[in-house]
């Protein structure tokens, strides 16, 4: 379905209404379902936007043909910043709450948060509009962007996610978390090429190229992501400092968590390592399209891991809202010419 | 007899080799010196993929393997607590086990490699043949591969 | 001498057949005899123990020698190896001080004295045999028979055999035996004594008796008159709810520290203090014995405020103090040390009687039957006398036995100047010191462990000197040489030994004597006698009493240190390399003074002061030190020589402060060795109230237990108890042959105590000592980490370090919490004589190795051999590690944590237990009891 | 670069001569550079030896700093090695031309600077003389090493690291060896020739060789990061607060990256000048690998900010005072310094015109030497000054010994390095070649 720009807005409005709805009004005891949601949402949404900057500020040919497909999610930026705000309503999922300090106090993590997300939506645009006009200041916003992409993301990760079980801590969380975010940024890419080969758009070589590219640099990221998670994990498995390792603790001990443990290394880690080792592999739609799908999904787990054992979810309505945003993430992909008319 | 065509141009060098394959010079009986790698000429002659990967992935996986199972065996020898620590400590000996993936690849590659291209050639160590930075092309009588 | 014909010369002289063996073939004998027989198959490597005295102070504590044989240069012989106190002793109870622990380092003393020698006219030393001794001896005495001078004999602290032995002489000769020589004489409380109760002796004080102690000034637990047995004693005072401890001190001392209320009050008022006390509990009828009015009335009346005023003490403080005092039972004020060495000691120490006189003084408390023996000790008095008279060129020949008055007296005294006027001075001592030096003649004297002798600490109790090592250079004891000139006997052929156990066996019988030898101690009945109150002599003394004015000046305060006791200890060398315990300095003197004076002239640690006391002056570095009252500027005795020195007219009591001094900066800077890096604890979990059972909130550690089989090796260390003596360290430092490296070391911050005690202030009012040692924790950091194994887990708990698997990477000690491994950065070697005393069952370490404590497994081993051979189970006790079988307050617990009886493993698993930084999930095996609340509510 | 209009052929063969005249006979410069660094070399030796005869302690360490300068250089030389693997195996697999003017002596670098790093946890034993006690074989008593060390690891990282990276050299090496081979005779050819291993060049060894250099750079891309996370876990696999950090692992390979490109620029920039190869190696080179420093200098301030951002947020007692004290503490001099070389300085980068002025990246390389060396004595050192237990507070302030065998192992770096420029071709012929023919 074909919307314009405006009723694109109206859309996305009418879905943060009925998601805030559901937060506020409806919520049956899914107390971590919107920072679910947001954790995995914003990464796929920040995420996209970034391999587009990185593309440009390397000046690689590799991304540039689907660079309007990339941008086209930038908008959903602002999307997620105003869900975001429903998260005040429900500030008593973190513990900390209850003796704030000079960093974590209620106000000042609404307030942080949000100015982040406005303004890394804020640079997106400028960003979009620059690298779509080739301009020559395209280079210098690209870099800003990825500036304010990597500290949004740290601050979700420390801020959203890590504080749920403050005072643990550990240094290269936020590191994961965004680079996790560019990690599905790649699958998307990759699964966007897909996706217009099938429809036969745009120049089947350079696309396959792109789709090679993002399939390698996938394989890339697969190995750097485990080594980052290990580097972790040994770290702390090492230390034994209790007030360090109750996070792993908990997690390894009981199920389900210690199989979404394994699961999430088998998805990350295993399966596009030995899926996109050989030449062929990274060439074929089928692995490509199956691996990056299997990495969104892992992505998920991943988020679900850090949630789950700390808050409870109300799977139903988790659906629901999952329904919405890919929806409206659907949507932009589809309307993407209408989104990116206005940087014309 | 041996006859030789010598080149200064890579594409002159490329158009004979192309012309010698159109008439009918069977691939097996050519040989070519290059200053550099031209990786055209192995689609000309339609040389199959270099069977190194073999040696490279025997050499990463036995890596491997040793790895894990050195380590296991070394401390399950004689058990010693340190720290508390599990005896297996496998997180630990990842790293192990990823280091000899690494030094065995390589190695066991690098040896493949002299195994496949003859080297070292202790005839041409003794009086190397010299081919500047000409591209040239052989055409032997017999077969050479 | 090698240990079968050791064993068999033991076979005809065993402790009783010893005494009838008097007489056989003398000039060669050679015996150690030993108190514990041996089995009946003795292998090498066993040690052997004898009890003999330590001699390291007056207070004459029961000694358990150690003596190993083993091969020093190329030849077997038998040394002593460790010093420990006897089990059962009364005045130690097994425990034993720093000081005792180090007596090893005096009998291995580099400047031992080796041979007898003169002086010619050129002053220059000549090296003579004893009989020549003997014969230059009788001939000095005929010049001064002739010249019609007195000849005088001066000795330091002697009682027992040789005593009598000595006024024999004495007659013999004409001498004019002068009373003993010690710094602390405690002139004033045995003046006082007399005034009040018609007894010129200083009494026992048993503190584990009383439910009140009120001290003045009395350095108790450091070395006033027997500082291991108050410690003991003051141990089980503890156990005691009641028992309640206010100290009053112008300083600080580790003694105040460890009272419940320290109180600081200006320096002599004590007496206001008192006067105010008795005055109060009169008025609230608290007294249990009354006074006649007038003498009453001869007691100055303070009001509270005066006396706050006064004193410097804070009303509340007074008031809390005297309600307590009105409440004990039975209770004890000892004043002593600082308290009465100052101008109105005297009245001090009266009042002191007096008020303990009042409220009911009982011989469970206050024992005058088995008065300290200090009669023969004589004061300021007597020392200034003998002075004038050498002045006056009366003394002839002069003998100074074992005793340092050169290095001791007072700078502006110039003791030598005047030695130098007697015609012929003789001094006997073991080791070089300054009053030898200057002697005409020197006598070496065989230390304590190489020679027969008894003592008699205090009246009732009779301990033995025996000889655990031949004499290992020519030297007599003082004994022999006395008996040698009393019968012109110039080939020593007749023995102080058997004129001793003559002595012994006519005093207490064959059996007795047989038993004092055995145990190293006798006790004897001593006549009871009612305690009287002299009213008359009292009323006499009060009526021209006199009132200080009080007025605040810049003092120099003259401590007497746990290390150096009055300086006689100062120069063995381990005393120096274990720190003070309050500043945690080690080698090299310093002046203590208080943040205020600190501030006040912008001085930082180290910077040095020039101190001047009219016309004496010396320069010092100087260290702030926490809870040091205003104006109090601190030195310790022998650290510094007592620059200008008063004493009391009345009684002869040496003043240990000097008033009116000027510091002033001289800009200079002098690196002090502070071993602490910082007093300070922050609440970082080594203090119990700080963050206990921190764990069970924290979240628990990865691993799973590991399971140990029969033995878990662990220990308790009560804070309560321990007062930071450093005894244990003394003792580890000896046991486990850990490298003394000096000064220069120290200053790079490397020592290399396998157990330190830690202090740490407490805002600014208590501090609190902390033993630290390797913790042998279950889930180590430093194991993992050691690429070679070197450290590693052993199944008993242990944390074991294998010398000779050690590379030195040093990681282990990065990765300590506690930082109790000690890394060999030199090849650190004990200098000849001393190595004697390394204990053949630990290896020497060599450079580059990492080491530390371990819980004395040598001691473990020998155990579970033992225990293997008759197989069953290491028995509760059977292990003691050195530290334990040392602390005077038995602080430290050693046991198996997997048997659910033992000790140990009770007081772990008290509420009271907490383990240092245990948030980090190590597990430790030492477990420290911490203090009970109401100590940190005060 | 080619110029469009000029022949292959000639353009080969003036590339060779101009290699060729790099390698001619050395300037007497040249010799006395070479006798200094030597020197140098000898003299932090002999210090060695007497350490060992004497013993550590003639050294600054001390209880509770256990470890100064000796791994603060280990550390260094291991960073100092890591961009010659990022500059010839990473961009190799990036497709990034411009590395075939750096790569040849960048992984002459990795691999001097690897043999140095090697030296200095020999040198920092307490018992240098058992060094062979780390490696894995068993012991009389049939005891093999610790596996859970992370100094096992070292030697194993370290060890495998030093082969692969000789072999990638070497094999890089060939073909250009036998070029050398054809320009010179008697005894000096035989070496080359029997370096080169009789290549001819046939298409047999080429199509082998293309996809061994493919492998190795595969292989080193992964080693090259394991090396230094394995380093770096030296620190956090303790539990001393500023050590034990998760994010250390990237943070170290970061900062090797960044360490040792800047002495890439240091050592190419002269060498550039004095060989007169401006021809090939070109402003726009330096403009990008400048690029990585910059990347680099980001990576490494990013750590920097987590790990203080992180130990505020925790407010745990012990890291907090430990970060404070790192800030104002003993080292806070070195600190801010460290900061200033290795974030304010290397940031100017975003400057284009910078990037391009070669004089300026000079200087700035040398600032982030200095930089990199001192963030690690700051970590090291701090750290362990100041621990958990206050009592056993401390400092350390390195002396001679330290500073001499240092100064030894510059020696020995630079000494080998004026020995490779001598003998062997400073740029890869065989690549520029391939390069200037596309």
């Amino acid at each position: 379905m074909n919307l314009s720009y405006r009723n694109l807005a109206i859309v996305s409005i009418v879905v943060i209404v009925i998601i805030g709805l559901i937060e506020t009004v409806v919520k049956i005891g899914g107390d971590g379902n919107l920072l679910l949601l947001l954790s995995f949402w914003s990464a796929l949404i920040q995420g996209p936007v970034a391999v587009a900057a990185a593309a440009e500020v390397s000046r690689g040919k590799w991304a540039q043909p689907m660079k309007r497909e990339l941008l086209a999610f930038y908008p959903l930026i602002l999307f997620v910043a105003l869900l975001f705000l429903f998260i005040s309503f429900q500030m008593d999922i973190y513990k900390w709450t209850e003796i704030q300090h000079r960093w974590l106090n209620k106000s000042f993590f609404i307030s942080r948060n949000f100015v982040l997300l406005l303004l890394s939506f804020f640079v997106a645009h400028l960003f979009a509009r620059a690298s779509l006009q080739q301009k020559k200041s395209s280079q210098l916003v690209a870099v800003l962007y990825l500036f304010v992409f990597v500290i949004s993301q740290s601050l979700i990760a420390v801020d959203w996610i890590m504080s749920l079980e403050y005072p643990w801590m550990s240094t290269m969380f936020p590191a994961i978390y965004f680079m996790e975010s560019f990690y599905v940024g790649l699958a998307i890419l990759a699964l966007m090429a897909v996706v217009t080969l099938r429809q036969k758009l745009g120049n089947k070589v350079e696309v396959k190229k792109v789709m090679r590219d993002a399939a390698l640099f996938m394989f890339g990221f697969a190995l750097a992501w485990a080594g980052l998670y290990y580097g972790q994990f040994l770290v702390i498995w090492y230390g034994n400092i209790p007030w360090e390792t109750s996070f792993f603790g908990i997690r390894m001990e009981y199920s389900p968590f210690k199989e979404m443990m394994t699961l999430i290394i088998v998805i990350l880690f295993i399966v596009p390592f030995v899926g996109l080792i050989s030449r062929k592999a990274k060439e074929s739609i089928a692995v490509v399209s199956f691996v990056s799908i299997l990495v969104l999904i892992g992505l998920l787990i991943e988020r679900l891991f850090y949630i789950l054992p700390v808050l409870p979810l109300n799977a139903f309505w988790l659906v629901i809202e999952f329904i919405l945003m890919s929806a409206i993430f659907w949507l932009f992909f589809k309307n993407r010419e209408q989104v990116l008319r206005i940087d014309k | 007899m041996k006859n030789q065509y010598r080149f200064d141009e890579k594409h002159q060098f490329l158009e004979k080799l192309e012309n010698l394959i159109k008439d009918g010079v069977s691939s097996k009986k050519i040989i070519t010196y290059t200053p550099y790698p031209v990786h055209e000429v192995e689609h000309i002659l339609k040389v199959k993929a270099s069977p190194l990967r073999f040696f490279t992935l025997i050499g990463a996986l036995a890596g491997l393997l040793f790895g894990f199972l050195f380590t296991i065996w070394a401390s399950l020898d004689w058990p010693i607590i340190r720290g508390g620590k599990p005896i297996v400590a496998l997180p630990a000996f990842i790293i192990i086990a990823f280091e000899l993936t690494v030094l065995f690849g390589g190695v066991i590659s690098f040896i493949g490699y002299l195994l496949l291209s003859r080297l070292p050639d202790f005839s041409k160590i003794q009086n190397p043949e010299e081919y500047g930075n000409q591209f040239v092309i052989q055409i032997q009588d017999g077969e050479t591969r | 001498m090698d240990r079968r014909n050791f064993l068999k010369i033991l076979g005809i002289t065993s402790s009783t057949a010893m005494l009838s063996s008097c007489g056989v073939d003398k000039a060669n004998e050679k015996i150690i005899p030993y108190v514990i027989p041996p089995d009946e198959e003795v292998y090498p490597g066993k040690p052997l123990y004898v009890s003999t005295t330590c001699t390291e102070c007056p207070a004459n504590c029961g000694l358990q020698v150690k003596v190993n044989e083993k091969l020093y240069h190329e030849q077997r012989s038998l040394y002593p190896t460790k010093l420990e106190g006897i089990p059962n002793h009364p005045i130690n109870r097994g425990g034993l001080c720093a000081r005792g622990q180090a007596g090893l380092f005096r009998l291995y003393h580099p400047e031992r004295i080796k041979r007898p020698m003169v002086r010619d006219e050129q002053g220059n030393w000549l090296i003579i045999t004893w009989s020549e001794v003997v014969t230059r001896i009788q001939d000095e005495l005929q010049k001064t028979r002739r010249l019609g001078k007195i000849n005088t004999y001066l000795s330091n602290h002697t009682n027992g055999t040789i005593s009598q032995l000595k006024n024999q002489f004495c007659q013999e000769y004409g001498f004019e035996r002068l009373p003993d020589f010690e710094l602390f004489s405690h002139a004033n409380i045995k003046k006082a004594n007399q005034l009040v109760f018609n007894k010129q002796v200083i009494p026992q004080y048993r503190i584990a008796k009383t439910d009140f102690l009120l001290s003045l000034g009395a350095d108790i637990l450091e070395t006033f008159v027997s500082p291991v047995e108050h410690t003991y004693h003051f141990s089980i005072a503890k156990k005691n709810q009641h028992f309640r401890w206010y100290h009053l001190e112008p300083h600080v001392s580790l003694t105040g520290v460890q009272a419940d209320h320290r109180i600081v009050i200006y320096p002599e008022s004590e007496i206001i203090f008192l006067s105010y006390l008795i005055q109060t509990l009169f008025r609230e009828s608290h007294q249990k014995r009354n006074l006649p009015f007038k003498l009453l009335r001869s007691i100055p009346t303070y009001s509270l405020e005066e006396t706050a005023q006064q004193t410097g003490i804070y009303q509340q403080d007074l008031q809390k103090l005297v309600g307590e005092l009105s409440k004990a039972e039975n209770p004890l004020i000892i004043s002593g040390g600082i308290s009465t060495a100052h101008a109105y000691g005297l009245e001090v120490a009266v009042l002191t009687a007096l008020l303990q006189w009042i409220l009911g003084i009982t011989s469970e408390v206050v024992n005058f039957i088995n008065a300290r023996n200090y009669e023969n000790i004589g004061t300021f008095l007597d020392i200034n006398n003998l002075l004038h008279r050498l002045d006056q060129n009366e003394i002839g020949v002069f003998f100074l036995s074992k005793c340092d008055p050169a290095g001791q007296l007072p700078v502006d005294w110039q003791f030598l100047e005047k030695l130098k006027k007697a015609s012929f001075s003789i001094g006997l001592a073991d080791c070089l010191n300054a009053t030898v030096r200057a002697c005409n003649m020197i006598l070496p004297l065989s230390h304590t462990l190489e020679s027969w002798g008894d003592a008699q600490p205090f009246d009732g109790l009779h301990s033995i000197f025996q000889p655990a090592i031949e004499p290992q250079y020519d030297s007599k004891t003082e004994g022999d040489i006395l008996l040698s000139l009393l019968n012109n006997n110039s080939e020593f052929s007749l023995y102080y030994k058997d004129y001793l156990f003559n002595n012994l066996k006519s005093r207490f019988g064959e059996t007795n004597t047989s038993k004092l030898l055995q145990n190293g101690f006798i006790r004897t009945a001593v006549p009871e006698s009612e305690l009287s109150i002299n009213l008359n002599q009292v009323y006499q003394f009060l009526k021209n009493f006199r009132i200080p004015q009080v007025k605040r000046t810049e003092l120099l305060v003259f401590a007497p240190s746990i290390r150096g006791y009055d300086g006689r200890s100062t120069d063995l060398v381990l005393l120096n390399e274990i720190p003070d315990p309050l500043t945690t300095i080690s080698y090299g003197a310093w002046l203590s003074v208080s943040e205020e004076t600190a501030t006040r002239m912008s001085l930082k640690d180290g910077d040095e002061v020039e101190v001047r006391i009219a016309d004496e002056r010396t320069k010092l570095p100087v260290k702030k030190q926490k809870l040091l009252p205003e104006n109090v500027n601190l030195v310790q005795y022998g650290v510094v020589r007592l620059l200008s020195g008063s004493y009391d007219k009345r009684s002869g009591e040496l003043f240990w402060f000097i008033k009116d001094i000027i510091l002033s900066k001289t800009g200079n800077h002098v690196k002090l060795p502070v071993l602490s890096g910082s007093m300070d604890e922050n609440g970082r979990g080594i203090l119990p109230h700080v963050n206990e059972h921190a764990h069970e909130k924290e979240g628990k550690p990865w691993y799973p237990e590991h399971e140990h089989e029969n033995y878990r090796w662990g220990m308790a260390i009560d804070l309560e108890s321990c007062i930071g003596c450093n005894a244990c360290s003394a003792a580890c430092y000896v046991e486990n042959n850990i490298p003394i490296v000096g000064r220069k070391e120290h200053l790079l911050g490397r020592e290399m105590s396998w157990i330190r005690i830690q202090p740490y202030v407490q805002d600014n009012e208590s501090i609190e000592f902390v033993p630290m040692m390797c913790q042998h924790c279950d889930n180590a950091p430093c194991e993992p980490v050691c690429p070679v194994y070197a450290a590693y887990h052993n199944p008993e708990g242990l944390n074991v370090q294998v010398y000779n698997r050690c590379v030195g990477t040093r990681y282990c000690a990065n990765n300590c919490p506690y930082k109790a491994r000690r890394f060999n950065w030199f090849d650190h070697r004990l200098p000849e004589p001393l190595d004697k005393m390394y204990n053949p069952d630990i290896s020497i370490r060599d450079r580059g190795i990492m080491e530390k404590c371990t819980f004395c497994i040598q001691r473990i081993r020998a155990a579970k051999d033992k225990a293997k051979d008759d197989n069953r189970l290491v028995q509760e006790g059977e292990v003691i590690p050195a530290c334990a079988q040392t602390c005077p307050t038995k602080a430290i617990t050693f046991g198996n944590l997997e048997d659910k009886n033992s000790k140990a493993y009770k007081l772990a698993h008290s509420e009271q237990a907490y383990r240092a930084l245990e948030e980090l999930g190590t597990k430790p095996a030492v477990n420290y009891l911490g203090k009970k609340r109401e100590h940190y509510e005060a | 670069m080619k110029p469009e209009n000029m022949k292959e052929l000639e353009y080969n063969s003036i590339l060779e001569q101009d290699i060729l005249d790099a390698m001619r006979k050395p300037h007497p410069i040249y010799w006395l550079a070479l006798f200094i660094c030597a020197s140098f070399f000898v003299l932090g030796m002999i210090t060695w030896v007497i350490q060992m005869l004497k013993g550590m302690g003639i050294a600054g360490i001390n209880n509770p700093v256990g470890w100064g300068v000796y791994i603060t250089d280990f550390v260094f030389w291991v960073g100092i090695a890591h961009s010659g693997t990022l500059i010839s195996a990473v961009l190799f697999l990036f497709r990034a031309k411009f590395r075939n003017v750096f790569n040849r002596s960048a992984e002459a670098m990795t691999v001097f600077a690897v043999m140095t790093a090697g030296l200095f946890p020999l040198i920092h034993l307490g018992r240098s003389w058992l060094f062979y006690w780390l490696f894995p074989y068993p012991n009389q008593r049939q005891l093999w090493v610790n596996f859970q060390s992370p100094l096992v690891w070292d030697v194993f990282a370290v060890s495998t690291y030093f082969t692969i990276s000789a072999i990638f050299w070497y094999v890089g090496m060939v073909p250009d060896l036998a070029i050398i081979r054809r320009f010179t005779s008697g005894i000096r050819k035989k070496i080359y020739s029997f370096f080169s291993l009789g290549w001819t060049g046939s298409l047999k060894q080429w199509r082998h060789y293309t996809r061994l250099y493919m492998f190795l750079a595969a292989f080193a891309t992964p080693l090259v990061i394991s090396v230094h996370s394995v380093v770096s876990w030296d620190f956090a696999m303790s539990i001393i607060p500023g050590w034990h950090t998760t994010i250390f692992a990237p943070y170290f390979v970061a900062g090797a990256i960044f360490s040792g490109t800047a002495m890439v620029l240091t050592l190419i920039i002269p060498m550039r000048k004095i060989f007169r190869m401006e021809k090939y190696i070109t402003v726009d080179h330096f403009d990008k690998i400048s690029k990585i420093l910059l990347f680099t200098s980001l990576i490494v301030a990013y750590s920097y900010v987590v790990e203080f951002a992180l130990a505020f947020y925790g407010g745990h007692k012990f890291e907090e005072s430990h970060f404070l004290y790192r800030l104002l503490g003993d080292y806070r001099y070195l600190y801010w310094l460290m900061v200033l070389c290795n974030v304010i300085l290397p940031f100017t980068l975003f400057v284009g015109k910078l990037r391009r002025n070669i004089p300026y990246l000079f200087v700035l390389s040398l600032f982030v030497n200095v930089g990199m060396w001192l963030e690690r004595f700051v970590i090291i050192v701090s750290s362990l000054a100041k621990d958990f237990d206050p009592y056993n507070w401390g400092i350390y302030i390195p002396r001679w010994p330290e500073v001499f065998i240092t100064l030894g192992s510059f020696g020995m770096f630079f000494t080998f390095f004026l020995i490779f420029t001598k003998v062997l071709p400073i740029l890869s012929l065989t690549e520029i070649k391939e390069e200037a023919a596309e």
